[in-house]
């Protein structure tokens, strides 16, 4: 038996014994655990396995052990991955820290820096949140404004930044500031980690349509932080931060797969919520039509993604097709919510909890959330120009 | 028909814009929201509309209204729908004068449509039975014994229903016949014995109802219009309904659309005013374009119901078109202003939200262009 | 009696006596009398109209004896025109000379280019054509290039004009040139007339899609032009033109208005091509629906027209509404043409004369042709930048 | 079922490029439409196809062919529709050869298919009777008395029907009942007694007809597939049709969609090329996103005929995805080309009217998601 057959085994033996049952079904966003010290755990399974899984450092498995990890090779890691999609166990920890600044410090950060700060993630004792966009600076991001004044052995920090994602929550935060207001906008901004604790800064979360708050807009008035806390170098903020953003993106996919399957498809709502003719035919025809068209397109969205994987492996992949994704993706997603909402009909349009159902709760939810996700992470817009430049090779505005 | 306002109708609309924009912004509406108002619109602002005499624009003089017509009240509603200012205005005068207007014995004109102009009455119109806009499928059921009514059955998403004072039940009280279409309208008060209100919060925050009726009895004189025999005053009070909604609607896609335009001229991303980016640009032209169509659609349905015209082919069309360009525009005021017009802070939620609500009551596009083929023949 | 009454009855009077019955119905393009050396009457009851017609000088009523015209005053003029339509009279003579040079003429001419060209206008003697767009001055028409080098006494043009409309058969041609390749682009261009037999031009009529050619490429080698062939001044041809673009606007409608009626609505054409159900529903419920709406949207366009008069006799009009017309007129016309050709299926891509009705063919045709609604005269892409210019506010790109 | 071509499907795919752009370029379709060819292709270039094998892909190496599979026909269809090539290849392969190896008793098999792969035998489907596409609604009759087939009826709009070798007929042979569903497929030589071919000619310039029967008879061994009951098999058959046609639509919108970027890279106007404004960068980005999704949906479609699955519900959505994604490109490559994209000398107006005979031929959008939703159970 090699070493990787036997760790196949022992690993999972492992998770078999440990892991609790309820731990090994889909977790919805409330179920995740965030840790930090102002995390409660959603319950005392999610508490063990938690603990359990730190104890092995199975939760940032490829860290070295000092850092908090378990030091596993790339190979042994991907068994336990594995391992644990197979056995649907949920991550034991989740959120910026373990995902986005964990990796970035590992590449750009001080050996000081990773010792003090890696292993407190992958413990959950600090619960981390990123501090890029700012009310003048959403998808322009590298205009941002916010101003880090060098005091000599420290920066004063003076700004706002918006949807710092649950930065109530959140311990420490990592920031892009401006260092430099002269020369090309990208080369002034430095990436900085810092106390929430400290002196001169105001969270305010920011209610959102939905009725929920998940960010906060944060207000920095005469902030000291120490220069030691710089990630990379001074003014080369933006490519820690771009390095950031692969990892961002290998976030939600995590996220989304271990999010709970939808209990209906569109086609089941049309079925369960409009009438349907004497032939069998939803008597809307507009719905009918529709759905079709919808069910047509998301099939071939997936297939796209999956013929991409193929082609690169068939080495025959057209390098321009990945830039399609976020766009066509994100769009058909907010026609699939208005679309359910739509065959809800007043059921899609409800906001309180007696008279509408847990399922038409959340459909109606969705349908205001996910507005946010032709905007976010890269707007539609940005999409579009990035697909006309580099996939076609159109010229600058 | 006319398709322009007169002079009288115009000074209606810009005094109502004025008052409007002062007296009921968006902001009043977030108060009334954030105070969980029992009734989801404010006591004085009403006072205020009666006072400027609003209730009696579309009553006929003879029966102390203004006589100004439904191109009155439809321009009063889109001042209305621009700052998304709620009132029993709707469901009183576009849906239950109307119905009394065009079903009303002289007796309950003579009682019901003075009280209505002065402000003294508030209707709402119990017709619902389901999450889906239907004209003509009711379930609610009376029987009629001598001079009696006796009801039972349930009416769903009544948008004043827990605030009204008198209630217009849509009932089937036949079997369908080729001399009777089974349907009757009846005038009921919600306190009456074995009625159940259960109020319903939607996502605009206005005021909305689940009703139940269990074994209710009402004199027969309440009923409104012909017995057994009222699907087409049903269809024409709806008709009033939808044209006047969609001008309530093409208010709000106007307001949307401003302070879209406004917010492209001043936020700058990428060193320059994203409203200077053609792709918006030619998105917003459209938008307007849009909206100017919608407009005509919506006058000239108003100004067919003021001219005794046919309603079924222009409301579905004045519906379906606002419907249409409310959609459009409020999808597109959020992704053009981005992630804060996500946050409950702006104004354009309330709008995104309103809209939604206002494309599901009375027929969304899909039950319009149905009801419009079919009308056509085809 | 006023003398007007007394106008229009006798104008009445002369109209029935005279106006042959066959002119009294709606003319298709190919029905138009366009005059010129190269003309043949398409009946002799047209030549006989025309012929009438210029005798009373009613085929340019308004313009002075001396130029051809009746000397009507506007008031008289708006009878005739009325009487003409109450009787379903057709123009006895149409085209670019009557419609737009003529007018321009009036406004910018010198008295001798008045004497010399209005008359044999009214006349029917000369057909004109424009020479304005150029292979690469299409949307952007103030960039045209044809070069017109001053000679003393004559300007010696070379270039090449495109989209010359029946340029193979006018006579003359109005002509924008550059005279000026200095200082902004619309300065230096230059309104010149000159008769298309002058040596060095050569017209080569270029085949549309449809089969047809309305069109042709006007080349200009060393082409002499005398200096009092210049309409307004020199380096002012730039507002002759756009002065020109208000009656060609002019001409449009009233070309429009005199077509004759479509034999069927766009319904019709579902109700005859496809089939019903059982509840007499079209059974293609796409089809359906994109009727339902386009029946709506056209009414609502024509509506909005009529509301915008109303509104401007009311003194109540929202003059920005006046720039969406082209644009979305046009628009719905290109969605009304692609309706019925989808409608009408196989029926509705057919080349031959045998196997497709002459109403099928004119469908298809229509649908070819009408893609050029959109392109001409201020493409879509020009109108949705003023509308968001002139009515929006929009900034400059 | 693989998404991607394999290495020996990649060379055919590159091979066929390389010589469609060099044999048949889109001057050669200008050609044979000038001359008013009668066979609307090159014998020429048929012949040369036929020396690189093609007519032998997607034939079962049993039967003489090569065996790339559909998605190889798929490949090759493609290249063609970037060019407008046109040839026998895809009514022989792509509705006779499918008919014939899903319906084919041995015999036929053994004797049809190594001359279609051999390039000595042509076919075409008649099956159409009216201007839109239908499935199942055939009137054409044919009596069978012993061994005699006795067909009378009209088939429409037949590409290739005035080319073809042999006709693959469908016909109503029994009224449908819960045995059978009355369609019979017969193999029918066009020279036969009693039939009357008529040439249309369509806008794109190809070979159509209109093919008259009266009393023709042929023998019942001409029957393909299963007598009184092939409802199956023509489905079978034409969902083959329908998903290599989208194959083929998809080469004739990727060319589009090339030759605008193109212009839009080398046309200047108001100072700057064109591509810069933003408008048009946006809708040239979604028309390349539109046709990449529609490609998976089609390689998706191909991958089903060569792994034998249910081919209704891919089929549907290869040629609706197709349809819609060929439409909006040709119409946007005359918009943004503007007037000279209405020309005959551009290639434009070529790849406009194959496109709109594509959509019609073997079902438009509505057509199939009627019969998706249909297939759904919605």
């Amino acid at each position: 038996m090699t070493d990787l057959s036997k760790f196949k085994q022992e690993t999972s033996e492992w998770l078999e014994a440990n892991c609790p049952a309820s731990m090994r079904k889909p977790q919805s966003r409330n179920e995740g655990v965030f840790g930090g010290k102002k995390f409660t755990f959603p319950s005392d399974d999610a508490k063990l396995w938690f603990d359990l899984m730190v104890e092995k450092g199975w939760t940032a498995p490829q860290w070295a052990k000092e850092y908090g990890g378990a030091g596993l090779s790339s190979d042994e890691a991907k068994i336990l991955n594995r391992e644990m999609e197979r056995l649907g166990c949920r991550k034991p920890l989740i959120g910026h820290g373990l995902w986005m600044l964990g990796p970035a410090l590992l590449e750009y950060g001080t050996e000081e820096q990773k010792r003090e700060h890696l292993p407190k993630i992958a413990r959950g004792e600090i619960r981390w949140c990123q501090g890029y966009s700012e009310p003048g600076s959403g998808s322009d991001l590298a205009s941002l404004r916010c101003k880090a004044e060098d005091q000599g052995d420290h920066y004063l920090l003076n700004g706002q930044k918006s949807w710092t994602s649950d930065g109530d929550k959140a311990d420490w935060i990592f920031c892009l500031v401006r260092t430099n207001d002269e020369g090309p906008k990208q080369e002034g901004i430095t990436f900085l980690l810092f106390d929430m604790e400290t002196p001169g800064i105001t969270v305010r979360p920011v209610p959102l349509i939905t009725g929920e708050s998940h960010f906060c807009d944060t207000f920095l008035d005469n902030v000291k932080v120490p220069k030691d806390q710089v990630v990379g170098e001074v003014g080369k903020g933006w490519s820690v931060a771009k390095a950031l953003l692969v990892h961002e993106r290998t976030m939600m996919a995590d996220i989304e797969k271990n999010m709970p399957k939808p209990k209906y498809s569109v086609d089941d709502y049309a079925k369960n919520y409009l009438s349907m003719d004497k032939n069998g035919r939803l008597q809307d025809g507009l719905i009918r039509d529709r759905l079709a068209q919808h069910m047509m397109r998301d099939e071939a969205i997936k297939l796209t993604q999956k013929r991409a994987f193929e082609e690169g492996m068939a080495g025959d992949f057209d390098m321009r097709v990945a830039t399609i994704f976020k766009y066509i993706g994100t769009e058909e997603k907010t026609n699939k919510d208005t679309l359910i909402t739509d065959i809800l009909g007043m059921a899609g349009a409800g906001w309180d909890k007696e008279n509408f159902s847990a399922d038409e709760q959340t459909k109606t939810h969705e349908w205001m959330s996910n507005k946010a996700l032709t905007i976010a992470g890269g707007s539609s817009e940005v999409q579009l120009n990035v697909i006309s430049k580099r996939a076609l090779g159109l010229p600058e505005v | 028909m006319p398709l322009a306002l007169n002079e009288e109708q115009r000074m209606l609309r810009d005094t109502a814009r004025d008052f409007l924009q002062n007296d009921a912004p968006v902001n009043l509406m977030r108060q009334l929201r954030d105070d969980a108002n029992e009734k989801g619109y404010s006591e004085e602002l009403w006072h205020k509309m009666i006072e400027m005499g609003w209730p009696a624009v579309a009553i006929p003089e003879q029966f102390g209204g203004l006589g100004f017509g439904f191109i009155g009240a439809g321009a009063i509603l889109q001042e209305a729908g621009k700052t998304l200012a709620n009132s029993p205005f709707f469901n009183t005068v576009a849906l239950g004068a109307a119905a009394i207007i065009h079903g009303g014995n002289e007796d309950q004109q003579q009682s019901l449509l003075p009280k209505i102009a002065a402000g003294e009455l508030t209707l709402a119109l119990a017709h619902e039975e389901s999450n889906h806009h239907q004209s003509h499928g009711i379930q609610c059921q009376a029987f009629i014994d001598g001079k009696q009514l006796t009801i039972n059955g349930n009416k769903k998403f009544i948008a004043e229903g827990a605030n009204a004072d008198l209630l217009i039940v849509s009932l089937r009280t036949a079997p369908p016949s080729s001399n009777n279409d089974g349907i009757t309208l009846a005038l009921i008060d919600p306190s009456t014995e074995g009625i159940k209100i259960n109020k319903v919060n939607m996502i605009d925050s206005r005021n909305y109802a689940h009703i139940d009726f269990s074994n209710v009895t009402v004199s027969t004189e309440n009923i409104i219009g012909e017995r057994h025999n009222s699907q087409t005053l049903l269809d024409k009070t709806l008709d009033h309904g939808r044209i006047c909604l969609a001008a309530e609607m093409l208010g709000g896609a106007q307001a949307m659309l401003d302070k879209t335009v406004e917010y492209l001229k001043d936020r700058e991303q990428f060193g320059r005013k994203i409203g200077a980016f053609q792709a918006l640009q030619h998105r917003a032209a459209n938008m307007f374009a849009e909206l100017e169509i919608a407009k005509s659609a919506v006058i000239h349905a108003l100004s067919a119901i003021d001219d005794n015209q046919d309603l079924a082919v222009v409301a579905s069309s004045a519906k379906t078109l606002a419907n249409d360009c409310y959609r459009l525009i409020t999808d597109e005021a959020v992704q053009m202003h981005g992630g804060i017009g996500l946050t409950d802070e702006m104004d354009i939620g309330f709008y995104l939200k309103r809209c939604r609500v206002s494309i599901q009551s009375l027929g969304d596009s899909g039950f319009h262009k149905n009801r419009f083929a079919t009308l056509n023949e085809f």
